[in-house]
């Protein structure tokens, strides 16, 4: 009963402040819903007792959310307090996709007889989970390390302007091109 | 002898084939080659008539390519083969220009000839039967520098080529009957396929032998030289297609129709075409329209099985339409015109040919005792055995030959006019001479003109029908062969004391058979094709744009439709209405002319289309794949 | 606290963030409306998980979910700055040169 | 289920590479960076001779083989499909390297490059050998976050707006991907394809159609499918040409071998084959129609490479009910791999032609690589003895055995609309022009790659012997 | 043998196309390889026996595609050897008739050659795919040659148009292929093991569509109306070896598709597609005849005429498939058909050198810029009179040999083929008409200052004349190899 009641306020809370992300007037207001919603739907991941990867929700989605707001006012030079927040094309067929979306997949999740549980959670979450990932799924583990790797140099490459060879010239002694001082 | 059937075809045919192909270096020499391969021919062909061989080369799969001398091609094989040595002779004299072509040609046609004459085979007679068409062309068009003689081959060939497809058909036939295609088998042949045969042999022998409803190119191969005319138009060619008759006769008899059939078309040939030649004032018209009323009595003879009778008057008209063909040319070559009032008493300049032209209209008016006398009664008489009225017609048509030989008989020995230069030179230049080697051929078909008769007139009769197998037909009893000649007498008479008066047009015109021909098939064929070539340029040949313009309308109704589930969905579609029509009628505006445009129009619209969808917009990618998404999921729903 | 309600609740996530996504034309803002959706995913794998079949796999997926949904919003911020450098501007609609 | 690393070697190596190449790249100078290439081309090879010694010695040209396929780490196949798919993928990544010699060559980002190259290709192999879903979520980050890098790495306007393009409907995909991978993994009671296969089969339809649905969408932005595939031309037009060459080649390799093994496993009921066979002929009808009026000669390679992944989903639909689905994908995306390389080698090798009217004279000037761009053009067109010949010839056959009769006819219809923009192309390179310089090494590329374009079409037997010998026979 | 046959002209054109060999060297080379080509096909058929019981001779088979049963298969018999001499002729007189050529002889001279070994591929190909890759290759190469050396300011346009419209067709052909294939057990595309299968034989539907899509493609390239409008336009703008070459043997190519392919492996949907292939026939032979008479253009009205003479061709297929007729008159129509080909072949390919002579001299096609040529090129008038006289099937000619057959059997077989017959006539009507605007008269227009044939287009001109009058007068030399082999496709479409 009391688990119905929390989940219920956190739902609520989760599904308004998605709402609010695209209804508030600033873009830094829109991060702070955001985040809101994600934490609420971390805290509903403890709900069905999965503590550990709802408290890594809610901690990536802080700091993600947090990155974001460095992100606007360092990189692109936006003050989040005064960006106006008017930016939206094609409301219409945005909210009819979207309507339309909701309805297939409320309807799916309301109508469709889903089978009944298999087996029962592992007495040690965590472990259980260690252990899948070390054993039965060590290959998920074992692809992430490279898209990790991929994601720093992707991002970087796309998000720096200047290459080393920019910053130390071609031979990459270090030499200060702006001094004029062409590398032999 | 074999070798000599043989020689006999392939000798003319490969020294024309030489004289041809050599062209103007050869004119010297051709026309003594000529006459000498002419020569040969004749006397081979006198040695296969005695010799009867049988002979056979592989040609086709199931028809071997037959040659056979039987009693019918022993009485007509040298009588061709003699008629073209004299023609040769007189063309010697006769042509001037270009000498190696027209004796090459006439040798071919001669090998053509013989070829008819021997065939055993549906192929070979085909083959053979073709090519004579083709040589007619070409001769008949001989002086191509102007182009109403070609047009005039042209008639001809397209003419007898029509009935030319009889025979095709009657292969057809013959290999659907399951008879194998020789020419004897074709009487054995099951009911249907029999008819189908007969049918179209008839026909080709018809449009060969320029019978009704054929006979109109007749008159315009008049334009050829008289040679060629005395040649192609009396002897050969013409005679040719009465000639197949009288050899299929045993597979028309087979028929309940095809006798009879055969027998009324030669007699109301032979009756119309008499009057035809009764209205002539042409020399060369009136002797064509004559030769196919002539030959109107072998086909009515071929038609009820007067086959000895048939023959003789093929063999006996041949010597005196060649005569008359012949002569006619010595005088349009001296002076210049055949026209028959300008002709008046020129029989008189040049006495030899007057005697031996005299004694053709004679032969041909039927006055005996000369030869189509008692050749044509020999016919009548199986006529008569038919039906009566077949009779009558037959005699009827016997009184106008005798009446137009009569016309030009009386004509050419009238007094010579005082102003009888005035009327020449009206078709070329007269030389106003005729020379020896143009008048001894004359002389002999003279005596041939005259005597030929004997063939229909017993003891020879009698022997010809037994070598014909024809033993059981009727003879001429006295009381018909006094009658005829009587009439032909009696006509002669009358046409030299009553000039005719002028005959109606329409006769005049050959029945107009000419212009009916050209209204009926000519012009609609050619209209025809101008229409199915302007439908295949426009329609046809743009059905690949026009499949790609409806593409694309069907893409713009597609593109609207898809920006109206986006946005405005009611709005564009109107919209869409609305330049879909115009889009529409600029299409069809734009005409055939714009089609190549608009092909490259259309692959543009098109690809527009796809491309409308690439509007760059992102948030529109986003919809439109949540959309098709959307629609996948209700396909995957829907279709189970 | 049914599967169904949380289903229902994930589906309302993810539509509004697909609306967002949709409708915005910020670079960012269209990140925020991806990241809603993908908190819609988290939901339903949770639900799914607890209700249907409590695996360790489900655990894996959720992990796979949020590492993917991390390195996807990297790449997001650098993409956007290249945008923002070369074309001095942060807007979807401004970068439509490549079309048709 | 073993466990030995070393049956991924090949993967191994082109880790490896990566890692070693960027690392190389850091220390090297600018004009010396061709010790990275070196680097980054040695683990490719040694990625492509330990495929082949691994390449599995039994031929299975049906995915499962019977029950007795190799797998590694429970989620990585070994079987001829992977096999294939390592060795093509290999062997593109190398000629595109070939032929972005020129264009890379003392950039200020060349190492960067081929480490992504080494990476994105590295995700197309897992992409393609995974069977389970995780697996198949991860490659897809590590096969499409390389090629965001890539089409943004010139860094024109073009280029940031492809980027950002391909970026967005990337991750849309993503999200969609493993929210199908959410919700089968949920009903069906595991991730991998086996667990699938046996839960499906029970699991509600409608719940399974919009997981699989949402899983396919996500391999289709991965191959360039509608309905995600708007990034394609956009990327291949913004983007630099080894990176364009890239983009369209090795992604679609794994995502197409990867849409083959999901199809395989979902349950009957549903009208997959129908599915599929609609949005194959939608892409490729779409694609060749949006190229008729193309002049940038990129970006009508762009649509090209759309509508031959329409092709490609042909035997992805039939997959499950013939055998023969599996070995003409393979041929075909062989065939199609070295083909579409061939062709954007020669736009490498005239760096300086953007538009069709750009390649005039070039066939007075330089025939061999008109007759690259000849022998390349007309294998997309299919004509034989070319290899996309006999990749049509046995997708058409394979489609036609399944029971899409319909769909090889709107194929064969497509294939002549793409006769017209094809031979456009064909049209201006053989008309006079001015001459234009051409680059060396990348005609050098072209060369190989029409060499190899006559040769897989000629020597088809060895080519279909690798992918399952007999299978379609 | 046939492989050596086939693969000669094709390294003899990438030694041409590689190396820049001067161009003397290139246009003598190009006549020595047609010139052995032509030595070899006469070596060949006068070692060929024809085999036994429906067989191939020198037979050549190497593995090429095991996975999908195909192989190099290569054979001959008495239908595709008449077709091999005549290319090989064919080629060997547009070799000579090039000797002209001066746009860029080398890549001419390379381009023919490689056309040539893929039309000898194609007529001694016994395997489906090879026969489709010689097929498809055909196209590119004859495309090549309109667009690359076609005359007309629109060649490309037409060139592009011809290249559509055959690729279609052969991409029908390719489904119907697959189609066969398929339907085999097991799976094959060897042609004779399909022929001794005869699959779909109890499907009429599968079977129906297969065969729709086989006739498709072939009528594409045969071409029969309604699929025939690439044509005109492809020879009014290709040169006029182009348009000998495509005239002469490419149009085989679908004909011979019918009696290779078609009609052995598919008796019975050929039994009930019969009737309709024989009113395409008809409609072909009349359509064309018809349209030809109404053109203007000497080149668009040869043109025509070859849809009408290839009419004759799909006539007598289509008679040969109904049971109705005799055994014997079946065998004829189909000898006919063959025979036809190799007729339409040497005389069309003559008349489109000769229509060459005009633009050449003039630039003009047009039937009315002429007159009178008679008298100023008198020996390209006698040839062009006996090509057209040919061409209307006058005996001595094998036109005549192939038109009796064709008709002899075909109503021998069906009455209603009888319709057909006007076709001769008209094309008589046409051809003489033709003969008569361009010879006759007196000269005038572009007559005047017209010159003669020169020894490199008469020759090869009367090289095809001369075998085609060969082939009319004796013609069991040809006959001889053709009615074997049209027995046994009679006796398998009667199965």
């Amino acid at each position: 009963m009391l688990t119905g009641i929390v989940f219920w306020v956190l739902a609520v809370i989760a599904v308004a402040t998605g709402v609010a992300v695209f209804r508030v007037d600033s873009m830094a207001r829109a991060t702070y819903a955001l985040a809101a919603s994600f934490i609420a739907v971390g805290l509903v991941l403890l709900l069905v007792d999965l503590e550990f990867l709802g408290v890594i929700t809610v901690l990536m989605m802080t700091m993600e959310m947090a990155v974001m707001g460095i992100y606007m006012i360092m990189f692109m030079g936006m003050n989040p307090a005064l960006m106006p927040m008017d930016m939206v094309h094609g409301k219409r067929p945005a909210l009819a996709v979207a309507i339309g979306t909701f309805v297939v997949l409320a309807a799916g999740a309301l109508l469709i007889p889903w089978p009944t549980r298999r087996g029962a959670p592992a007495a040690d979450l965590v472990t259980s989970l260690g252990e899948a990932v070390m054993e039965s799924k060590m290959l998920v583990m074992m692809t992430v390390s490279p898209v990790l790797f991929a994601t720093i140099v992707a991002a970087l490459v796309l998000a720096l302007p200047k290459g080393r060879y920019d910053r130390l010239g071609d031979d990459l002694r270090g030499t200060d091109m702006r001094a004029g001082k062409a590398p032999r | 002898m074999t070798g000599l059937l043989w020689a006999c075809a392939t000798v003319p045919a490969v020294v024309g084939a030489g004289l041809c192909v050599t062209g103007r270096r050869a004119d010297r020499v051709a026309p003594a080659l000529g006459i000498v391969t002419a020569g040969v021919v004749l006397v081979l062909s006198i040695a296969v008539a005695l010799g009867r061989p049988v002979t056979s080369a592989p040609f086709l799969p199931g028809a071997v390519f037959g040659l056979a001398v039987d009693a019918l091609a022993a009485v007509v094989l040298p009588a061709v083969a003699a008629v073209t040595l004299l023609v040769l002779l007189f063309a010697a004299a006769d042509i001037a220009g270009a000498r190696a072509r027209f004796t090459g040609l006439t040798l071919l046609f001669a090998a053509a000839v013989v070829v008819t004459v021997c065939a055993t085979t549906l192929p070979t007679l085909l083959f053979a039967w073709e090519v004579m068409g083709a040589t007619s062309y070409a001769l008949i068009g001989f002086r191509w520098q102007e182009r109403h003689r070609v047009g005039a081959g042209l008639t001809a060939f397209l003419t007898t080529r029509t009935a030319d497809l009889g025979l095709y058909l009657a292969a057809g036939a013959a290999l659907a009957g399951g008879s194998g295609l020789a020419l004897t088998d074709l009487p054995e042949l099951p009911a249907p396929w029999r008819d189908v045969a007969a049918a179209g042999l008839l026909v080709a022998a018809l449009g060969k032998a320029a019978q009704l409803p054929f006979t109109a190119w007749l008159s315009a191969a008049m334009q050829g030289p008289s040679p060629v005319s005395a040649l192609l138009h009396s002897a050969a060619m013409v005679a040719m297609g009465g000639y197949l008759l009288l050899r299929v006769a045993p597979l028309l008899g087979a028929t309940s129709w095809a006798g009879p059939t055969a027998a009324w078309v030669g007699a109301l040939t032979a009756l119309l075409l008499g009057a035809v030649a009764l209205a002539q004032r042409d020399l060369k018209q009136l002797l064509a329209a004559s030769t196919a009323a002539q030959l109107g009595f072998v086909v009515l003879g071929a038609g009820v099985a007067a086959v000895a009778g048939g023959t003789a008057h093929l063999v006996a008209h041949a010597a005196t339409k060649a005569l008359l063909f012949l002569a006619a040319g010595a005088w349009l070559t001296a002076l210049g015109t055949k026209q028959l009032p300008a002709l008046r008493g020129a029989a008189r300049r040049w006495p030899l040919v007057g005697v031996c032209a005299g004694v053709g209209a004679l032969a041909l008016a039927g006055v005996a005792p000369l030869s189509l006398w008692a050749t044509k009664d020999a016919v009548l008489a199986g006529a008569h055995e038919e039906s009566l009225a077949l009779y009558l017609v037959g005699l009827a048509a016997a009184a106008l030959s005798a009446g137009y030989a009569g016309k030009v008989l009386w004509l050419v020995w009238q007094r010579l006019p005082a102003d009888a230069d005035a009327g020449y030179d009206t078709e070329e230049e007269g030389t106003r001479e005729v020379r020896v080697l143009q008048q001894a051929p004359l002389v002999v078909l003279a005596v041939g003109a005259a005597v030929l008769g004997l063939l229909a007139l017993p003891p020879v009769a009698d022997t010809l029908r037994r070598a014909l197998g024809s033993g059981s037909t009727p003879t001429p009893g006295l009381v018909e062969l006094a009658v005829s000649a009587l009439v032909a007498v009696v006509v002669l008479l009358v046409v030299r004391i009553r000039p005719l008066q002028p005959l109606p047009g329409w006769l005049e015109g050959w029945l107009g058979l000419a212009r009916a021909t050209d209204v009926v098939v000519v012009r609609p064929v050619l209209r025809t094709a101008e229409a199915l070539a302007r439908f295949d340029d426009r329609v046809l040949a743009r059905a690949v744009t026009g499949a790609g313009r409806g593409a694309l309308r069907t893409a713009r109704a597609a593109a609207r439709f898809d920006d109206g589930v986006l946005d405005r969905a009611v709005a564009d579609s109107a919209t869409a209405g609305v330049r879909l029509a115009g889009a529409t009628g600029r299409a069809d505006l734009a005409g055939p002319d714009a089609a190549v445009r608009s092909l490259a129009a259309g692959t543009r619209w098109l690809g527009g289309w796809a491309r409308r969808t690439q509007t760059g917009q992102l948030h529109q990618y986003y919809v439109s794949a949540a959309v098709v998404l959307a629609a996948a999921l209700a396909l995957l729903l829907a279709v189970r | 606290m049914t599967l169904q309600t949380m289903l229902l609740v994930a589906a309302a996530l993810f539509s509004v963030g697909l609306y967002g996504a949709i409708s915005q034309q910020v670079v960012v803002m269209v990140m925020m409306g991806l990241e809603l959706m993908l908190n819609g995913v988290i939901l339903a794998a949770a639900a799914f998980w607890w209700f249907l079949s409590p695996t360790p796999d489900g655990q894996v997926l959720l992990l796979v979910v949020i590492t993917a949904m991390t390195v996807e919003m990297a790449m997001g911020f650098a993409v956007a700055t290249l945008l923002h450098r070369s074309r001095q501007s942060d807007m979807t609609d401004m970068a439509t040169d490549l079309s048709r | 289920m073993e466990q030995s690393p070393l049956m991924l070697l090949p993967e191994l190596c082109l880790l490896g590479g990566a890692v070693v190449t960027l690392l190389a790249g850091s220390f090297l100078p600018r004009q010396r960076q061709w010790v990275a290439r070196l680097i980054a081309v040695a683990a490719l090879l040694a990625a492509a001779v330990s495929a082949a010694l691994a390449f599995p010695s039994h031929q299975d040209g049906h995915f499962g083989g019977g029950g007795d396929m190799e797998t590694v780490f429970g989620a990585f196949v070994l079987d001829t499909a992977t096999g294939v798919t390592r060795l093509v993928v290999v062997a593109a990544v190398l000629l595109v390297i070939g032929l972005g010699v020129d264009e890379l060559a003392g950039t200020a980002r060349e190492s960067e490059t081929y480490t992504l190259l080494l990476l994105g290709g590295l995700g197309a192999i897992v992409l393609a050998a995974t069977d389970d879903l995780l697996v198949l979520a991860v490659g897809f980050l590590l096969a499409s976050i390389p090629v965001y890098a890539l089409v943004g790495m010139v860094r024109t306007p073009g280029a940031a707006e492809a980027a950002l393009k391909t970026y967005l409907l990337g991750a849309l995909s993503g999200i969609l991907l493993l929210l199908g991978a959410t919700v089968l993994s949920g009903i069906a009671g595991g991730t991998a394809y086996v667990d699938l296969a046996a839960g499906l089969a029970v699991a509600p339809a409608a719940a399974v159609a919009v997981g699989a649905l949402a899983v396919l969408a996500g391999l289709l932005f991965e191959a360039g499918g509608v309905p995600l595939h708007q990034w394609v031309p956009d990327a291949t037009q913004g983007a630099g040409t080894a990176a364009a060459a890239f983009l369209t080649t090795v992604p679609k390799i794994g995502a197409l071998v990867a849409a083959a093994r999901l199809v395989d496993v979902l349950p009957g009921p549903l009208p997959w084959p129908l599915l599929v066979g609609l949005l194959a002929a939608a892409t490729m009808t779409l694609a060749n129609l949006a190229a008729l009026a193309q002049t940038d000669a990129r970006r009508l390679l762009g649509w090209s490479t759309v509508s031959q992944v329409g092709y490609l989903l042909m035997p992805v639909a039939v997959v499950s009910s013939t055998s023969a689905a599996v070995p003409a994908l393979l041929v075909y995306l062989a065939g199609y791999a070295v083909t579409n390389l061939t062709a954007f080698a020669v736009l490498a090798a005239v760096p300086g032609a953007r538009s069709l009217a750009d390649f005039r004279g070039l066939a007075r000037q330089r025939p061999g690589l008109a007759a690259a761009l000849v022998i390349s053009l007309l294998s997309l067109v299919g004509t034989p003895p070319t290899a996309v010949f006999l990749g049509k010839l046995t997708v058409f056959t394979a489609a036609w055995d399944g029971g899409l009769a319909w769909l090889v006819v709107v194929a064969a219809v497509n294939t002549v609309v793409s006769l017209f923009y094809y031979l456009r192309w064909l049209v201006e390179a053989f008309r006079p022009g001015e001459p234009a310089p051409t680059a060396d090494w990348a005609r050098g590329a072209a060369l190989a790659g029409a060499l190899g374009v006559l040769a897989v079409g000629l020597g088809a037997g060895l080519v279909t012997a690798l992918v399952g010998d007999g299978t379609l026979g | 043998m046939l492989s050596s046959i086939i693969f000669l002209p094709l390294v003899a054109a990438a030694l041409l196309a590689v190396p820049r060999v001067p161009d003397r060297v290139a246009r003598w080379t190009w006549i020595a390889v047609t010139a052995a080509e032509v030595v070899l096909v006469g070596v060949l058929i006068a070692r060929y026996e024809t085999p036994a019981d429906g067989g191939l001779a020198f037979e050549e088979r190497a593995r090429w595609i095991p996975s999908v049963n195909s192989s190099w298969h290569v054979g001959v018999d008495g239908l595709s050897v008449p077709l091999l001499a005549l290319t090989a002729v064919v080629f060997c007189a547009c070799a000579v008739y090039g000797l002209r050529e001066d746009r860029r002889p080398r890549q001419h001279a390379a381009l023919f050659l490689a056309l040539q070994a893929t039309c000898m591929g194609l007529f001694a190909a016994q395997d489906l795919i090879v026969f489709f890759v010689f097929f498809d290759l055909s196209i590119v190469g004859m495309y090549a040659a309109i667009a690359g050396w076609g005359h007309g300011r629109d060649a490309g346009r037409s060139a592009l148009q011809f290249f559509l419209y055959t690729f279609l067709g052969s991409l029908a052909l390719l489904l119907g292929f697959i189609g066969l294939y398929l339907a085999a057990d097991p799976h094959t595309f060897d042609i004779p093991e399909l022929i001794a299968a005869a699959p779909l034989q109890d499907h009429p539907v599968a079977g129906g569509f297969v065969l729709a899509a086989l006739l498709l493609g072939l009528a594409v390239k045969t071409p029969t109306i309604p699929f025939h409008t690439w044509l005109p336009p492809a020879h009014t703008d290709a040169s006029a070896i182009g348009s000998a070459v495509l005239a002469a043997v490419l149009l085989k190519m679908g004909t011979y598709g019918f009696v290779r392919i078609a009609m052995p492996a598919m008796p019975d949907a050929w039994r009930g597609a019969a009737w309709v292939v024989l009113g395409v026939g008809i409609a072909s032979v009349l359509y064309g005849a018809l349209v030809a008479l109404a053109q203007t253009d000497a080149k668009r009205m040869i043109a025509y005429t070859s849809i009408n003479h290839m009419g004759y061709v799909v006539l007598a297929v289509g008679a040969a498939g109904l049971l109705g007729g005799g055994t014997a008159a079946r065998e004829l129509a189909v000898t006919g058909a063959v025979t036809q080909m190799v007729s339409h072949g040497l005389i069309t390919g003559a008349l489109f050198l000769l229509a060459g002579v005009l633009h050449d001299r003039t630039g003009s096609y047009a039937l009315r810029d002429y007159g009178g040529l008679a008298r100023s090129a008198p020996v390209w008038s006698g040839l062009f009179a006996v090509g057209a006289f040919a061409s209307l099937g006058i005996p001595a000619f094998s036109g005549f040999i192939a038109e009796f057959q064709v008709f002899a059997g075909s109503i021998g077989t069906t009455a209603w083929a009888a319709i057909a017959l006007p076709g001769i006539l008209i094309t008589a009507a046409l051809f003489l008409r033709a003969l008569q605007l361009l010879v006759t008269g007196l000269p005038g227009g572009r007559s005047i200052g017209f010159t003669d044939v020169r020894a490199v287009e008469a020759v090869p001109v009367t090289g095809l004349l001369l075998l085609s009058l060969a082939i009319g007068v004796l013609p069991w030399l040809l006959l001889d190899l053709i009615t074997p082999a049209s027995a046994v496709l009679v006796d398998l479409v009667g199965r």
